[in-house]
């Protein structure tokens, strides 16, 4: 891969300053310090996020930002979203909008139904539908492409069993994209809340956010919920589920320039031994090194979705860039929110402080969707060609 | 009255092995965390009808009077069946107590050192303060003598089990013209229940109350409850030797975090997995090293000399290497760790807990920093 | 006379890797240390010959006067075919022709720039002395004006290529009485043949002489010979910009050291373990985000931005990069690279040679703790 | 493993006392600063070391500590010999004691043939015999019973094919311990130098020293001279093996210990920016890491040694704990002397500073005999029973 573009013209140059202005306005919305404040108030409640917010964020334009204008979005790509998902994550911002827009929103539009797609994604576009993903079944599984629940033709439709867990976002959704083999391979069905009746049990994450853990059995849906038949809804989880994992970098990476913010700024002002602690050459090292993680990801991000933003980008490179994204994000946010909390001593260690709660979202995203070991050895089957061999 | 140190060795841990075993509750063995109060209670108070809730007190005070080697087999063998390491949050028996052996007047031994072996008095340690943590010296509670008594104004804070305690011993600013910081501190006790005291839990970041501020407005307390002498409280505070110094650099809640390591890993099939097997083997090898240094201090104490600012290599090692530990649990759990944030009662191997308790092992008994400034300094003699 | 700059990248690539493939030298791809002059020096005649000698300089002084954007496809097309990289070493082209273009007079370009281009005249760096290192501002190296000439006295060490060069710039002490220690300091060139001069090799830890001592003991120069003004020398020696600050940060050498990983994993069967392949991936993928890292500080200067003190995140993470990546290199050869000691010229991969010349890279181009305590205070704003 | 000795009475204290007097002689001897300045001298020439220092050590009973007094020894344990290779490590005395008296010794003393015992290893321990190991052949191989040369009846007595590599100590040896397969399985014969002729070559180690490469083909020897047989000979292998492991441990900790001292040293006289470098907490905390990793490694070796010194361990105890200590010594005297060397700067980078020395010394021991990561994978294997089953 060359390091430097190719072309003579600079269409970087414009994105770049597109993203400048989302990231403003994105930052402006997100950080308010009311939201820090409700984040908090929000744990261990349920649905974790508040139903207002959500309708602003749609106004603004987030929850449709990847879809196509035809479905009521803004069609933009990769880089924009990770621009709005980094201001999220600034702020630690409860509302699920990379489980649903991106996760649950991709699977349904790279689905090829398209009447489902008119039905629904609009109104994710609108604020009207927050969607979520149930795939996962196995905690220990891999990949997003290990299912085991079934769909069967039944006399109303289709007939769905088996359990999914931890689905991030499924204590306020209006329904959900379930994964289920079928005959000839691997389906999504769109599942209606209503369809889904008392099987939803919920439980708080790390960041305390809820999960659901949805019981299949006994579901019944039409035959036209199929949201994508075998062969196309590989592809389209795979595709989700690459992006969910860059704008989960993303949000790391935003939640982890704040942790950092936040410290320097307590290292600058806490005094002990008669000064400030910022001015102990060890803590100044330790700082150093933190933004030192905080640059790599910085930069790698911003190469990672330019690289996407270009057509036709090879389905095992989009894995390989989303999963070096994630890994490299997940290690950088746990080692600087973990240090953040070390730095601020025993205050560091209560729970009002902030630099907790951030420590916490960074334990929640960095495991959510596969953690860093998971996706270094992703990495490696997808990139490498010594090892992929 | 039991001589333990006549006993043979052998005989000796096959006795404490045999207590431990039938009274300690299955349920409550290998936690990595510290339990509260309430639900250790039946424990301790089976330890304080049996005599034996301060080993290493003199017999005349009511202690088992072990020697340091005898002491350590007691704490080998706790460790061994994974009791709870209780000592830390009972700062009667392990700090106050023998503080109050050495500097304590006749009648203060009287009258505290039995309450606090039956659990009767709870005491905590009151000597961080918002502007004085690392830098404890700094501290500015008042502490103003009128007449017989000392009134106390200000606050302490990250008391540990100060919502369990009925009792603080506390560190105070007696005299404010004292030319060294160290100096015009004076070391009192305060019963929690006296006017003007207010305590406030503090949650931490793994969901617990164990921490606590304590207020005090104008609490007037008689000066019988100063131990040691006027001014002199910072001397009192460091006088500790010897085991309850070693105690905070026991391999014991590293070895319970590995244990649950092995435990997630036989559940997931890791041994299979060589990556894993390579980070889980370093882990193994960090840990058994940690314990040949903790020996070699322990052999120190049973040899009668004096544990120096090197027991700080001790202290960081031990703080260093459990968190390793979690960290790799935290990190091989994956998505699991997702699922049980609760306490592991129901079996299940839980990775966010110790993960998130451990944040506090580095910071509590000195921060790393404080550690590797000692080392640098004190050990291999670099300049200021 | 070609513009380069008017052609279209592609084809300037295409031309650039087309002179490159056509005569560097197969030995000498993909080489982890700089080679000796004398082994380098035909491929560095055939750059000159075809007017290539200094790309980044402008054309009315024999360079290229390629923009940055040309420039870096230049060094991306060396890197690409493992070109030695030869920068450092020539501070002639790389460090005082860029200074000299600045800050010299019309006479000093006319004489010196075209002797640089050919390698007539090779020119080595005069900073560091014994009592000089990191502390760079601290030099004490005399230079005592007397009628038209400066007497110099002292000792200038750790200059790269000494025994190679002809000439030395250098930065001498003009004012002792200067109030800060940056200040009375002045840019001087000399001849190394002049009298009084004495170069000393000094072998280092890779068992090469890339390192001189050189001594000064009343060398007299004439005073036509500093560059810029007097005792202004710490500016002109600060004075430089872009490419030459971003040349030590490349990743280059990172992914030379990485090749010779990948090529002993290969020839052990290494792909096949995966706590071994773990490890691999962990260094592939930190090659590839600092690659990250230099595209941006590239794009910066393509931008024709200033890049600022937070280059020092550049420089440690390639440095540091650059080292993790050959410790685990020498780690992996183990038995073998006990075996392997000279250069790999035979082809056998070799470790040790590597590893050795790494250690230079955290200390070189500023420390780490230099680069940390930059990071720490300029661009983190920390207190001092 | 309980952590506290069970007995009453003190032996330790008997044996650490012991151990002080030989420290402090073999300290005495070793550091006199001839022996560095010599070892400098000396790099890259052949022998590498020096006969008559050779003498010297052997008369101090260094050569035949580990060896019963019926052979001339002084039947000493590990923890004896180990006190005595700290101090040949700190001064990095080239002398070959731990391959020629522990591995190459150690293979012939516990072989079955008494003959030769009684021939040899007086000569061993009285200096007038220089014996090597030749064991190893493929670079690669992690187990010291991996070996393809071979020895045949002959006419005269057995003749020997294969090769052997990277014989420490070859250089000045007097003969040659080699393992071969032979009928029934691996035997080990002495071959004296005589019988070699000129089929010896010789490199250098990255520390300066050399070692040897032999050529087996056409080599005949009597039958007399087989040292053991097959069953005997792996036993005597891999115990020889352990104890040298374990020997070269203590080499690496007395020249770590020995670095830490000159760096600390260093630390505190040399003077940048107007104050000693050991001010600034940076580097300050970076020395007390060393320490800690120093101090891990003392700790360890001590017990290591101590449980050596009882009788009767198992065999696969005994290897859980050469190669536990082997791992722990080569990593902490890595990072040391290579912290050494940064600490040091530019002058740490030349060669007439003596850390580099302490930097080559350290790769070469951390390497020979297998490094680190081979040795974590062994004690796996022998110790953890997760693993090993």
């Amino acid at each position: 891969m060359n390091t430097i573009n190719e072309s003579q013209s600079d269409p970087a140059e414009e994105l770049k300053q597109r993203l400048a202005l989302l990231r403003d306005s994105a930052r402006q919305y997100a950080g308010n310090a009311a939201h820090l404040k409700r984040a908090r108030a929000l744990r261990g409640t349920r649905p974790g996020h508040d139903a207002v917010v959500w309708r602003e964020m749609a106004a603004l334009g987030w929850t449709g930002t990847m879809l196509p204008e035809q479905y009521g979005g803004t069609g933009l790509g990769c880089a924009e979203m990770a621009t709005i998902c980094e201001a999220l994550g600034r702020s630690l911002l409860p509302e699920p909008v990379t489980a649903a827009a991106v996760l649950a929103g991709g699977a349904i539009l790279y689905g090829d139904n398209e009447a489902l797609k008119a039905k629904l994604l609009p109104a994710l576009a609108s604020g009207d539908l927050l969607p979520s993903l149930a795939w996962r079944e196995d905690t220990h599984a891999t990949t997003i492409l290990a299912v085991a629940a079934r769909a069967e033709a039944s006399a109303s439709g289709v007939r769905l069993s088996g359990a999914k867990r931890l689905i991030v976002g499924g204590a306020g959704a209006d329904g959900f994209v379930v994964s289920a083999q079928q005959h000839g391979g691997l389906a999504l069905y769109w599942v209606p809340l209503a369809a889904v009746g008392p099987r939803l049990v919920f439980h708080d994450l790390p960041d305390g956010r809820p999960a659901a853990d949805l019981e299949l059995d006994g579901i019944e849906v039409p035959a036209a919920n199929r949201i994508a038949g075998p062969g196309v809804a590989e592809l389209a989880l795979a595709r989700a589920y690459d992006e969910a994992l860059i704008m989960t970098a993303a949000e790391l990476h935003g939640l982890s320039t704040r942790t950092l913010e936040i410290t320097t700024e307590y290292l600058r002002t806490r005094v002990q031994f008669g000064k400030p602690i910022g001015s102990f050459q060890a803590l100044q090292h330790q700082a150093a090194n933190l933004y030192i993680q905080h640059r790599l990801c910085q930069h790698a991000l911003q190469e990672v979705v330019t690289l996407l933003q270009q057509p036709g980008v090879d389905e095992n490179v989009r894995g390989a860039l989303a999963s070096r994204i994630k890994a490299r994000c997940a290690d950088a946010s746990l080692r600087i929110t973990r240090t953040a909390v070390q730095m601020h001593g025993a205050m560091g260690f209560a729970d009002e402080c902030d630099v907790g709660m951030y420590l916490r979202r960074a334990v929640t995203l960095a495991a959510w969707l596969g953690g860093a070991d998971v996706h270094r050895r992703r990495y490696a089957r997808l990139a490498l060609t010594e090892i992929a061999a | 009255m039991q001589d333990w140190n006549a006993m043979h060795d052998d005989d000796f841990r096959m006795e404490v092995r045999r207590f431990i075993e039938q009274n300690y509750p299955e349920h409550l063995r290998f936690l990595t965390n510290r339990p509260p109060f309430q639900v250790i209670k039946p424990w301790l108070m089976k330890l304080a009808e049996k005599g034996w809730s301060a080993p290493h007190w003199p017999v005349e005070y009511g202690g088992m009077g072990l020697s340091p080697r005898k002491l350590l087999i007691y704490m080998d063998e706790q460790g061994r069946w994974g009791v709870a390491r209780q000592f830390l949050g009972e700062a009667g028996t392990v700090q106050l107590g023998p503080m109050l052996i050495s500097h304590g007047t006749p009648e203060q031994k009287k009258n505290l050192l039995p309450k606090i072996l039956t659990y009767e008095n709870i005491w905590c340690q009151g000597y961080s303060e918002p502007n004085a943590g690392s830098d404890l010296a700094s501290l500015s509670m008042e502490a103003r003598l009128e007449d017989d008594s000392f009134v106390l104004n200000g606050r302490k804070i990250w008391t540990s089990s100060g919502l369990d305690s009925t009792h603080i011993y506390l560190l105070a600013r007696s005299d404010k013209q004292a030319r060294k910081k160290q100096q015009g501190i004076s070391f009192l006790l305060v019963d929690l229940a006296a006017p003007g005291v207010t305590v406030r839990g503090i949650k931490n970041i793994s969901g617990t109350t164990e921490y606590c501020e304590i207020t005090f407005d104008n609490v007037r307390i008689p000066i019988s409850n100063m131990v040691g002498e006027l001014h002199q409280g910072w001397t009192v505070s460091r006088s500790l030797m010897g085991f309850e110094r070693i105690n905070t650099g026991s391999p014991r809640r590293a070895e319970f975090a590995f244990k649950r390591l092995e435990a997630l890993a036989r559940e997931r099939g890791l041994f299979k997995d060589a990556g894993f097997v390579d980070r889980y083997t370093e882990l193994a090898l960090d840990l058994a090293d940690l314990k040949a240094v903790f020996v070699h201090f322990a052999d120190m104490l049973c040899r009668g000399e004096t544990l120096d600012a090197d027991l700080s290599v001790l202290q960081l090692l031990s703080a260093e290497t459990n968190q390793r530990i979690t960290e790799f649990l935290l990190e091989t759990s994956g998505e699991l760790g997702l699922t049980v944030t609760e306490s592991d009662s129901d079996g299940r191997v839980d990775a966010l807990q110790p993960f998130l308790v451990m944040r506090a092992v580095t910071i509590g008994a000195g921060t790393s920093e404080i550690h590797r400034d000692i080392i640098a300094k004190r050990v291999l003699k670099l300049p200021s």
